[in-house]
C-alpha cells in the first residue's frame, strides 16, 4: 500500500463507524506526540456530540456538551484508506480499553 | 493599582463615554423621544445592562487569553462556523460605517446647506486619514475627547427638569398605547444600536494592542461599567431631550432635519450649531472605530499582521481592508440614500445579528482551559444565556417589524 | 419649529431652506397618498386644501427667511402653526387611517 | 508541548515566522498513513484553496479555475514540511522560516508595491 495521504481537516466531527457498519460516534479530536522533528499520531477520540460537526466546532472543551464521556480509539485501530467514511478495524465492544 | 493602569483606567472610562454615543444612538434616541416620550427608556436601561456585561467579558477574554474575539472564535470552532457570522457581520459593519459616515455628512449639511451627499468623499478622505496616519492610542483618545462634548445632551436634558414620575414610569416596560409595530421597531433598533457588534470586537482587539494582561481584568471592568453606564447616560438625555422638545410640537423624527432642532430651547442661541457638532464627531469616532474593527476582524479571520501601530508597509492587508471598506460605504451617501432611513435600517439589522455575536460568547467565555479561574462566573453565564434567547427572539420580530414598523 | 427658531435667531438661513424642502417632499408624498385614498370626497377636498395652504405659507416663510423679513416670517409661522392646530382636528375628525 | 490534539492545537492556528510575524493560519493538516506505523503528519497547508476544499470540494475546483486567469501567488496552496514547525504555543504555530520569502506573503507584498507604495504619505 504507498503511503496514502490523508486532509485532517476534511475530517473534523465524520461519522465513524465500526467494522460492521455500527455508527460509533464523531472523530472530535486526534491526540499526538512530537517525536524530534517527527509528529505521530497516538489515538483518536470519537464524541457522541452530533451538533459538533454540524457547527463545524473543532474543540470538544465545551461546557455541558460532553454527556457521554469519548470513546479513545488508538492509531491501529481507525482504518482511514477511505476518508469519506473512516472506518474501525473491528467491532465497537472490541476495542481495547487504553487508559490514556 | 500602579501609576500606568489608572491612567489607562481613566483613558478607557472617557472612550467609553466618548465612544459610546453614535449616529445609532442618536437617530433611535430621537425617534423614541420624539414619538413615545420616555416610554422607551426600558428598552436602552436593557441594552445597556448587557453592554456592559458583554464589553467586559471581550476586555477579559483578551486580557487573560491575549487573544481577540475573532481569532479566538476562529481557532476555537474552526472556520466553517465562523464564515457565516463573518460575512453577515462584515455586510452589516458597511452598513453601520456608511450611517456614521452619513451622519458626519449630514452634519456638514446642516452647517452649510449643501447636500449630504457632497460631502461623501472628503468625509471618506478624512475618516481615512485619521486611521492612516494615526496610531491607534491617539485615535481613540482625541474621538473621544471631542465625544464629550455630546454631554451638552445631559446638560440640556437637565435643563428641561424631565417629569421623574414619568422618568421612573419609562423604565419600567410599557406596552405602547398607539401604533405598536413602531414602537416595538424603535425598542429593537435601540437594542440594535446598543449592542453594536464592532464595539465588542473593537474593544478586544484594543485590548491586545494595549498588550493587556490577566492584571488588568480590574482595570477591564472599571471601564465596562463606568465607560459604558455614562456614556448610556448621553443617549438617555437625548431621549428625554428628544421627548420634551419635539413631542410636545408633535413632530416625529423621521428625517433628521427635525431632530437638528433639539438642542434649540435649552441652548436659544448655539443649540443648533451644537447638535450639528456633536452629530459630526460621535459619527466620526464610531466610524473610525468600526472600520478599525473591520480591518481587525479580517486580518485575525484569515492571520495577517494586524495591528493600527504598525507602518501601512508592514500590514499592507489590513491597511486596506479599512481603506476599502471606508470609500466602498460612502458610496452609499454619495448615491444620495437618507442617512436616517439607512441608519434605522442599519440599527434593526444589528439586532437581527446578535445571535452571531451572543452564540461564540458563551461557549468562549467558559473555556476554562484558557481562562483558568477567570472564566465565567454564574452571573456572566446568565447575562450571556439570557442575551441569547433574548437575540434569537430578536432576530425573529426584527424583519416583519421593519416592514410592519415603516423605517 | 424651524420658522418659530429662525426668528429667534437660533438656525441658520441654509437651514430653513433645506427643512422646507424636505417638508414639501412630505407634503407631495401625502398629497399623492391622499389622490389615490378611497375616503370620502369631502374628506378628500378639505385635505388638499390643507396641503395647499400649507405649500403656500410654506414657501412665503422661505422667502421672507431669505429676504431677512423677521415680521414676514412671523407672520408665516403662525399661519403654519394654525394650519398644524387644523391638520390634528382634521387627523381626529377621520380617525386612525 | 510534547502532547498535541491536532484539531485544538494546531488546526487553524495563527502562524508565526521567526521573527514571530504574523503569516497566515493552518488551514490544512496532511497526514501519512503508513503500513503497521502510526499516520504521521506530513504537513501544514496555507491558502485560500485549502479553505475552499473544507466549505465544499467544487469552490476549490471553481477557485483553481479563477487562479488560472488571474493569481499573484505562485502556488495555490503553500505546504510547510512539518519538520520547519519550531514550537507549537497556545498563541501561535512558529515555523522556522522568513515570512516575505514564502508565498504566504505573496499577496502581502504584491499589495504594498503595487497598491500601498502608492498613496500618499507612506515611506518608500
Amino acid at each position: 500500500m504507498k503511503s496514502a495521504k490523508v486532509h485532517l481537516e476534511l475530517l473534523v466531527g465524520r461519522e465513524v463507524h465500526d467494522s460492521e457498519g455500527k455508527r460509533v460516534g464523531r472523530l472530535l479530536s486526534v491526540t499526538a506526540e512530537r517525536e524530534g522533528d517527527d509528529c505521530v499520531v497516538r489515538e483518536f477520540l470519537l464524541g457522541p456530540a452530533a451538533l459538533l460537526k454540524r457547527l463545524g466546532i473543532t474543540t470538544l472543551h465545551i461546557v455541558g456538551f460532553q454527556r457521554k464521556k469519548p470513546l479513545a480509539v488508538p492509531w491501529d485501530q481507525l482504518d482511514l484508506s477511505d476518508p469519506e467514511r473512516p472506518r474501525l478495524t473491528c467491532r465497537a465492544d472490541e476495542l481495547k480499553r487504553k487508559t490514556t | 493599582m500602579n501609576m500606568k493602569k489608572a491612567t489607562q483606567l481613566a483613558l478607557g472610562i472617557v472612550t467609553g463615554v466618548g465612544g459610546f454615543f453614535d449616529i445609532g444612538n442618536l437617530a433611535t434616541s430621537a425617534q423614541a423621544g420624539a414619538s413615545f416620550r420616555l416610554q422607551l427608556l426600558w428598552a436602552l436601561a436593557l441594552g445597556t445592562i448587557l453592554v456592559i456585561f458583554l464589553i467586559e467579558m471581550s476586555g477579559r477574554f483578551a486580557a487573560v487569553s491575549g487573544k481577540a474575539l475573532p481569532d479566538a472564535i476562529r481557532e476555537h470552532f474552526g472556520f466553517g462556523f465562523w464564515l457565516v457570522p463573518f460575512l453577515v457581520l462584515t455586510l452589516v459593519h458597511v452598513l453601520v460605517l456608511a450611517s456614521e459616515i452619513g451622519g458626519i455628512c449630514f452634519a456638514l449639511h446642516l452647517l452649510t446647506g449643501l447636500r449630504p451627499a457632497v460631502w461623501a468623499l472628503p468625509v471618506a478622505i478624512l475618516v481615512w486619514l485619521f486611521l492612516w496616519r494615526s496610531i491607534f492610542s491617539t485615535i481613540e483618545n482625541s474621538t473621544s475627547l471631542l465625544g464629550l462634548l455630546a454631554l451638552g445632551f445631559v446638560v440640556a436634558a437637565v435643563q428641561h427638569h424631565p417629569p421623574s414620575g414619568e422618568l421612573l414610569a419609562g423604565m419600567l416596560p410599557s406596552l405602547p398605547h398607539h401604533d405598536p409595530a413602531k414602537y416595538w421597531l424603535i425598542a429593537v433598533s435601540i437594542l440594535g444600536s446598543v449592542m453594536a457588534p464592532y464595539l465588542f470586537y473593537f474593544y478586544s482587539s484594543g485590548a491586545v494592542e494595549d498588550k493587556w494582561d490577566s492584571s488588568y481584568v480590574g482595570v477591564n471592568r472599571g471601564i465596562a461599567f463606568l465607560g459604558m453606564g455614562f456614556g448610556s447616560l448621553i443617549a438617555f438625555a437625548a431621549i428625554v431631550v428628544a421627548a420634551l422638545v419635539l413631542a410636545p410640537r408633535g413632530i416625529e423624527v423621521d428625517d433628521y432635519h427635525q431632530a437638528a432642532m433639539m438642542l434649540t430651547d435649552a441652548f436659544p442661541f448655539w443649540g443648533f450649531i451644537l447638535f450639528a457638532a456633536i452629530m459630526a464627531i460621535a459619527c466620526l469616532g464610531a466610524g473610525i472605530e468600526v472600520s478599525l474593527s473591520m480591518a481587525y476582524t479580517t486580518a485575525q479571520t484569515f492571520g495577517w499582521n494586524w495591528g493600527e501601530d504598525l507602518n501601512p508597509r508592514e500590514d499592507a492587508r489590513f491597511c486596506l481592508v479599512y481603506t476599502g471598506a471606508i470609500f466602498l460605504s460612502s458610496l452609499l451617501i454619495l448615491f444620495g440614500i437618507d442617512p436616517l432611513k439607512l441608519t434605522l435600517f442599519t440599527m434593526a439589522i444589528s439586532a437581527f445579528v446578535l445571535p452571531f455575536v451572543a452564540i461564540p460568547f458563551l461557549l468562549l467565555m467558559n473555556d476554562r482551559k484558557l481562562l483558568k479561574e477567570h472564566a465565567n462566573g454564574w452571573i456572566s453565564n446568565t447575562v450571556a444565556a439570557f442575551l441569547l434567547v433574548l437575540s434569537i427572539v430578536l432576530a425573529v420580530v426584527t424583519i416583519p417589524l421593519v416592514f410592519l414598523g415603516g423605517s | 419649529m424651524t420658522g418659530e427658531k429662525w426668528i429667534a435667531n437660533g438656525v441658520p438661513t441654509s437651514f430653513v431652506k433645506t427643512t422646507w424642502q424636505s417638508a414639501r417632499e412630505d407634503l407631495e408624498q401625502t398629497a399623492q397618498d391622499a389622490a389615490q385614498s378611497k375616503a370620502r370626497p369631502a374628506v378628500r377636498e378639505s385635505l388638499r386644501d390643507l396641503i395647499s395652504q400649507t405649500r403656500a405659507a410654506g414657501s412665503s416663510l422661505r422667502q421672507a427667511a431669505e429676504a431677512n423679513d423677521r415680521p414676514g416670517a412671523q407672520l408665516q409661522a403662525g399661519r403654519l402653526a394654525a394650519l398644524r392646530q387644523q391638520f390634528e382636528a382634521w387627523k381626529k375628525s377621520v380617525g386612525p387611517p | 508541548m510534547k502532547r498535541l490534539d491536532l484539531f485544538r492545537d494546531v488546526l487553524d492556528k495563527q502562524v508565526t515566522d521567526r521573527e514571530k510575524t504574523k503569516m497566515g493560519r493552518v488551514d490544512g493538516l496532511v497526514l501519512e498513513l503508513r503500513e503497521g506505523q502510526p499516520p504521521r503528519v506530513v504537513s501544514i497547508e496555507m491558502g485560500f484553496v485549502v479553505l475552499a476544499r473544507r466549505l465544499h470540494p467544487r469552490l476549490a475546483d471553481w477557485f483553481l479555475r479563477l487562479r488560472r486567469r488571474v493569481h499573484v501567488r505562485k502556488q495555490a496552496c503553500y505546504s510547510v514540511p512539518w519538520s520547519r514547525v519550531l514550537d507549537v504555543s497556545p498563541f501561535c504555530v512558529q515555523l522556522d522560516v522568513e515570512a516575505a520569502e514564502t508565498p504566504a506573503f505573496d499577496w502581502e507584498c504584491w499589495l504594498r508595491d503595487h497598491v500601498i507604495a502608492h498613496l500618499p504619505g507612506v515611506a518608500k
